[in-house]
């Protein structure tokens, strides 16, 4: 079977490629594109590590074929920090050490940087269950969490 | 003597919250995990595992895997030459067996293609003929005298006889006379146990990519605890000088001791051997499950007298585990720290190691020591009940202290539980108010630590910056407490020192990163190595000076004259010093080797207040908090990441975490979905509280920290729970339907 | 047991306590005596003054002297008045 | 493996009739890429239907709701009206999975994998949801009680897809609840689960009901016996054991690695009885 060609936005840039029928978007992220910051740990959907957005809605890319991708704008951690500058989330993660082996943290930034978009202000519960699908195996959430209002709240106060 | 390290001093970077250089480029998706190299030419390798949980293989047809375009190596465990007995031994037939399947998911043949989907197909091609054997996956079942038999010819030489040849190992500790000790108690109850079998469940899959050279040297990238360890396995199994063979630890994504020896990496190095390219192996999360290393399943009888005033007089237990189908030594850590926590006049463990037909275990923070400590800290909480008395209070009137004789043999020097559970007994959270269907539950905890083999080299560059180069894969934060602790003892800007995790081919031996050891062990010789580096510079500015080196020290970053006498310079800095370094001798390093020793053992105390649904079981843990000592928090944000990683670990194997495994032995969890580690929202904030204590074996006081936290949650959510319900609970994990029941009183 | 140790006779008597599954091997002591002034020597005079304790000795140990675990450090200078305990070899995870 | 991205409901019919049987519809696939990953499935044709502007619609219809079949749960629970209307089915749709599974599940993707588990299904069932179906022989609507027939097997004859969920009109006072069990708070199938719905009258007595349960048996039940208990009653407690014992005893579990028959039995009449207070609740609420 002929591979598929796929153009999409990635990024806010266009990007295409070809893949295979029964490939990932993450396969395709991370082995035809190279984009290595999303991360694959368990391909079943459980684990949140291969979270981006596509069309502005959170998915896991592990779950969705890289063809469905055409014509879409797609958002990885790649993007998430214009040029060198961090972007909120970013920052807040390193100050309050929201990572500790860093494996799930692409996954959590992408799907914070999601929520914070949809809901400036939430509460701490609501961070928990909007996150509930990223695991982290470290922290015990309990930085991260503490990330993600500090950084909820510099950006309501920007 | 590793005891008078330790100095009292001002610190100026050390205790600090540094950013942690590592960090962005984690934050940005450009770290680089074990999965995430790519090198031209690289092949992928898949593996071929057993659905039996105990088979003969009397064949394998690989020709018609071979045969597929595509294809460019078949690997089975006939490719691999044969060694001495010993672990390098055990490894090689885990990571792919040779005449038996002796467990669910165990590697029998592995492929190397020009895809992903070719691989696939592959193995599909792959004809095994299996016999299938009886097996057995419990401890009591493999322990019986006519147990089907896992593997022959382990049993070690002082175990009891009236068992199966699965029961391999046994090992007794304790003083005093037990009879006596019970005669004195008020009551004496006797309790059994079980906890199931856990996997670290770090998010990163185990991956390897491996190169070897038509030269017969080898590149070996790979995500790991101890690249060195993975070496010396590795060029053993595949008969080859260590040297020739260059591993390089990727960023590290999670381990808690399940990366500490090899799964896959030796299958890798094979494929690419045979194939004449590099071949990248990733494990997909169900083989990590079926594949890699849970830890231990165990069943525990404790027996423990106490008086009515809550002083125990005599304890004792016998501990069986289980680690799957190759030997371990968990057992004894076990037996040797179930009741470390207690000044006991008479005590004794026995513990038994059993071979079943599961993954071969590998080490979990804290091996054995969470399931011991859980069965004797509920028996001490079952007794505070009986008596009435508070948790805490009995725990300090029996607590292990200086001068006590621990449980494992020795006398403990300074120790830090006293104090650890006086901060719990006045901290807020102990006193504070309980709603309805909530109780509160305590318990002790306690670990050795390690210090260990450890190789570090402190350049100082041309400019006068810093390069640490150390080799312990940086699982937590490491770098930034090394970067810390280098720029203290030079006294230079923490920004100008970078510490960098190099390769197997760029400094001497490190062992693996476990036990606790890195801050401890790799800091002590950063600052020695520091130290080393201080005396050249100061020789260095002597000879520009014209005076003694002894009349110069070091101070704030510069080489000073000592005194008035030295003579008057000004003071020379580091970056001075370093500029001219090319014509005063040459560049200028330190470094220091070590087996490091004076680690520490280390005691935490967890306080969780639980509310269980009486009508479903389920538990919510409304308020938790860690109390640990940690001698000298270098980096407290990332000490505290520690004991809350841990703790939240401990909570996911108290309430919901097992291996389950059905009739025919068959794992039925390998997948996060039923393997149910805690999600964000079934967490409070864990409290993290601090006690620092100096370590007298390490220069600034370091204690390790990466394990204690997760020994204390199992009992602490267990005496929790039990108090709730009003019924004791006996079992790991306390899955609601085990909770109903015991409601329900089943 | 084993003929008579040939040793210089500086060498202080050491006590060496040992954990209960290896009582065994000396004959049901807890605690033995050797003479030594390091790590090694110890483990050296216990394997050649209890033969049965060797197998132990080959899979690894470790010594707590006066309350602190030594991994395996053989040159590490043992104190005649020094508490010395045999120790499995530790690893951690 | 072939993809196809048609765009009209005829393509996709003609597409599935083309293929024999080896093709399967694409929604969501949170779980049809899972079971093709695990090679559970091999299909040579995935159809996907995202593509089809009618199937990404909620719409009203006769004072009711139809919901496009690839409508996702993000995009049904930003929906405020049908939230409304539907409170028990909104949270039920949006207990599928993760945030990231929630921008792609889909109810007729939920429906057609027929776990007796599925969160959207028993309050569908509640609801009295009609799923309509496309096919070689045109479009017919059925009941969402008498799709799944099986653990994995639907009633769908070969070729047929579901295009729509349809909701009926709600009667005033009326409103619908579902509560699970799951070990932890989030990322579990359901070890029980119940939807209630139901109709109040002025006096606060309850007219109509309709109580489904998921787990505890080969497909999610509708119990006529716990309509029974509920109706003329105002939910006392007498009626509320009523029906917890009705669903209890409607219930035929297995033990597996989620839970037990015991367990399951206790608390599907635990969730039974909590979620009519629920609707109850709600249905006062909407006077």
């Amino acid at each position: 079977m002929s591979k598929i060609h796929v153009k999409t936005r990635i990024n806010g840039e266009a990007a295409e490629f070809l893949c295979e029928p029964d490939e990932t978007l993450l396969e395709a992220l991370r082995d035809r594109l190279h984009l290595t910051g999303t991360k694959e740990g368990c391909g079943s959907g459980d684990c949140g590590a291969c979270s981006v957005t596509v069309n502005g809605r959170l998915v896991a890319s592990c779950l969705m074929l890289a063809a469905e991708a055409e014509g879409a704008e797609i958002g990885t951690i790649e993007g998430l920090a214009k040029g060198a500058e961090l972007d909120v989330l970013q920052r807040k993660f390193v100050e309050h050490a929201a990572l500790q082996c860093g494996i799930c943290t692409p996954g959590f930034l992408v799907a914070s940087k999601a929520l914070l978009e949809k809901n400036p202000d939430p509460t701490e519960e609501e961070v928990r269950y909007w996150l509930a699908g990223n695991l982290c195996r470290c922290t015990g959430y309990d930085k991260i969490i503490r990330a993600v209002l500090d950084a909820a709240a510099e950006m309501r106060r920007a | 003597m590793a005891l008078d390290e330790y100095e009292k001093r001002d610190f100026k970077v050390v205790g600090k919250r540094m950013p942690r250089p590592d960090a962005i480029d984690k934050v940005t998706g450009r770290a680089l995990y074990g999965a995430d190299m790519h090198v031209p030419g690289m092949l992928v390798g898949k593996i071929l595992r057993s659905p039996h949980a105990h088979a003969r293989i009397k064949a394998i047809d690989t020709s018609a895997a071979e045969a597929l375009e595509g294809v460019r190596a078949v690997v089975t465990g006939a490719d691999f030459p044969d060694i001495a007995p010993g672990e390098a031994r055990n490894v090689r037939d885990n990571t792919m067996a040779r005449d038996k399947a002796l467990y669910d998911g165990h590697a029998v043949a592995a492929v190397a293609a020009t895809s992903a989907a070719i691989a696939r197909k592959a193995l599909k091609l792959i004809r095994v003929e299996y016999e299938i054997l009886p097996h057995v996956t419990e401890i009591s079942d493999a322990m019986k005298p006519d147990a089907p038999v896992v593997q022959e010819g382990f049993v070690q030489e002082n175990v009891p006889e009236g068992f199966s040849e699965n029961v391999i190992s046994y090992h007794q500790y304790g003083h005093g006379d037990l009879d006596a000790g019970f005669a004195q108690a008020d009551k004496v109850i006797t309790r059994r146990f079980r906890t199931a079998a856990t996997h670290q469940g770090y998010i990163e899959p185990h991956a390897a990519l491996a190169s070897f050279g038509a030269d017969g040297t080898a590149d070996l990238w790979v995500c790991t605890q101890g690249h060195y360890f993975v070496r010396q396995l590795c060029a053993e199994i595949l008969q080859m000088d260590q040297a020739q063979l260059r591993v390089t630890a990727s960023e590290i994504g999670g381990g808690f001791g399940g990366k500490t020896t090899c799964f896959i990496e030796p299958v890798a190095l094979m494929l690419s051997k045979k194939a004449g390219a590099p071949v990248k192996l990733v494990m997909t999360r169900q083989e990590v499950f079926r594949a890699s290393g849970p830890t231990v399943s165990s069943e525990i009888e404790v027996r423990m007298g106490m008086t009515k005033d809550g002083r125990i007089t005599a304890a004792e237990a016998e501990l069986h585990y289980q680690g799957g189908a190759f030997p371990n030594i968990t057992v004894q850590f076990g037996a040797m720290a179930a009741f470390a926590c207690y000044d006991l006049q008479a005590v004794q463990t026995r513990g038994y190691n059993v071979l079943t037909n599961r993954p071969k275990q590998a080490a979990y923070r804290a091996p054995g020591a969470p399931m011991a400590i859980y069965a004797v800290e509920s028996v001490v909480d079952e007794l505070c009940q009986e008596f009435d008395l508070d948790p805490l209070e009995v725990r300090l009137k029996n607590a292990a202290r200086k001068g006590t004789r621990a449980s494992y043999g020795p006398t403990y020097p300074d120790i830090g539980l006293v104090a650890t559970l006086e901060a719990a007994q006045a901290h807020p959270h102990y006193s504070a108010p309980l709603g309805p269907n909530q109780a509160r539950g305590v318990a002790c905890g306690f670990w050795f630590n390690f210090g260990g083999d450890t190789s570090v080299s402190l350049s100082v560059d041309f400019d006068g910056s810093i390069t640490v180069t150390e080799g312990n894969p940086d699982i937590g934060g490491s770098r930034v407490s090394i970067a810390m602790m280098a720029a203290e003892e030079l006294g230079v800007p923490y920004e100008s020192v970078r510490a960098v995790v190099t390769d197997t081919g760029s400094l001497g031996h490190n062992e693996v990163t476990d036990g606790s050891r890195v801050t401890f062990a790799v800091g002590l010789a950063t600052i020695k190595a520091a130290r080393a580096a201080k005396r050249e510079m100061c020789r260095r500015a002597a000879k520009i000076w014209g005076i003694d080196e002894d009349a110069v020290v070091w101070e704030d970053g510069c080489a000073k004259p000592a005194g008035p006498n030295a003579g008057k310079f000004e003071p020379l800095s580091i970056k001075e010093i370093a500029a001219k370094s090319s014509r005063t001798g040459g560049p200028i390093s330190g470094h220091h080797e070590v087996n490091a020793e004076g680690a520490g053992v280390s005691f935490g105390v967890h306080i969780a207040d639980v509310e269980v649904d009486p009508e479903t079981g389920h538990t919510k843990v409304v308020r938790y908090t860690v109390f640990q000592d940690a001698g000298k928090a270098v980096h407290p944000a990332y000490v505290e990441g520690q004991m809350q990683g841990g703790a939240a670990q401990g909570i996911g194997w108290a309430l919901n975490e097992e291996y389950i495994y059905d009739e025919q032995g068959r794992l039925v969890n390998p997948g996060f979905l039923d393997y149910r580690i805690p999600v964000a929202s079934d967490l409070p904030y864990i409290d993290a509280v601090i006690l620092e204590i100096p370590n007298p074996g390490h220069p600034y006081g370091v204690r390790g920290v990466g394990e204690t936290g997760i020994v204390p949650p199992l009992a602490t959510l267990s005496n929790a729970v039990s108090r709730a319900i009003g019924r004791r609970m006996y079992e790991l994990p306390m899955s609601p339907p085990r909770i109903l029941k015991a409601i329900k009183g089943g | 047991m084993a003929s008579a140790p040939v040793t210089p006779p500086d060498k202080p008597r050491i006590k060496v306590r040992l954990w209960g599954s290896l009582r065994a091997a000396t004959g049901g002591k807890e605690e033995v005596e050797v003479e030594a002034t390091n790590f090694k020597q110890v483990i050296d005079a216990l394997a050649r003054d209890y033969p049965a304790l060797r197998p132990q000795i080959e899979r690894g140990v470790s010594l707590a002297i006066d309350g602190v675990i030594y991994k395996e450090s053989w040159f590490t200078p043992i104190n005649p008045d020094s508490e010395v305990v045999l120790m499995p070899l530790m690893v951690g995870g | 493996m072939q993809y196809l991205a048609p765009t009209s409901v005829d393509e996709v019919v003609a597409a599935l009739a083309q293929a024999d049987g080896r093709a399967r519809v694409l929604a969501g696939g949170t779980d049809l890429l899972v079971q093709m990953k695990s090679d559970m499935i091999a299909p040579d044709i995935l159809v996907d239907i995202k593509r089809i502007p009618e199937l990404r619609e909620i719409t009203r219809e006769g004072g009711g709701w139809r919901i496009g079949a690839a409508v996702s749960g993000a995009e049904f629970n930003e929906h405020a009206d049908i939230c409304a209307d539907w409170p028990g089915l909104a949270e039920a749709f949006d207990l599928i999975g993760s945030t990231q599974v929630q921008g792609r599940c889909t109810l007729a993707g939920n429906l057609c994998n027929a776990s007796p588990a599925a969160d959207s299904v028993p309050a569908m069932v509640a609801a009295d949801a009609v799923a309509r179906v496309a096919g070689p022989n045109g479009t017919r609507d059925v009941p969402v009680v008498d799709i799944p027939v099986g653990p994995g097997k639907t009633s769908l004859a070969a070729g047929e897809f579901i295009t729509s969920i349809f909701l009926p009109a709600r009667a005033p006072r009326s409103a619908d609840a579902y509560l699970r069990f799951i070990p932890r708070t989030e990322m579990d199938i359901a070890v029980a689960s119940a939807g209630v719905s139901l109709t109040l009258d002025d006096d606060g007595s309850c007219v109509a009901a309709r109580v489904a349960l998921g787990a505890v048996a080969p497909t999610v039940l509708l119990v006529e016996k716990a309509t029974a208990a509920l109706i003329g009653t105002r939910l006392e407690g007498a009626a509320l054991a009523a029906l917890a014992q009705a669903c209890e005893s409607a219930a035929t579990p297995i033990d597996d690695k989620r839970g037990t028959v015991e367990f399951r039995k206790q608390v599907v009449g635990v969730l039974a009885r909590r979620a009519a207070r629920v609707a109850q609740n709600r249905a006062e609420e909407r006077a």
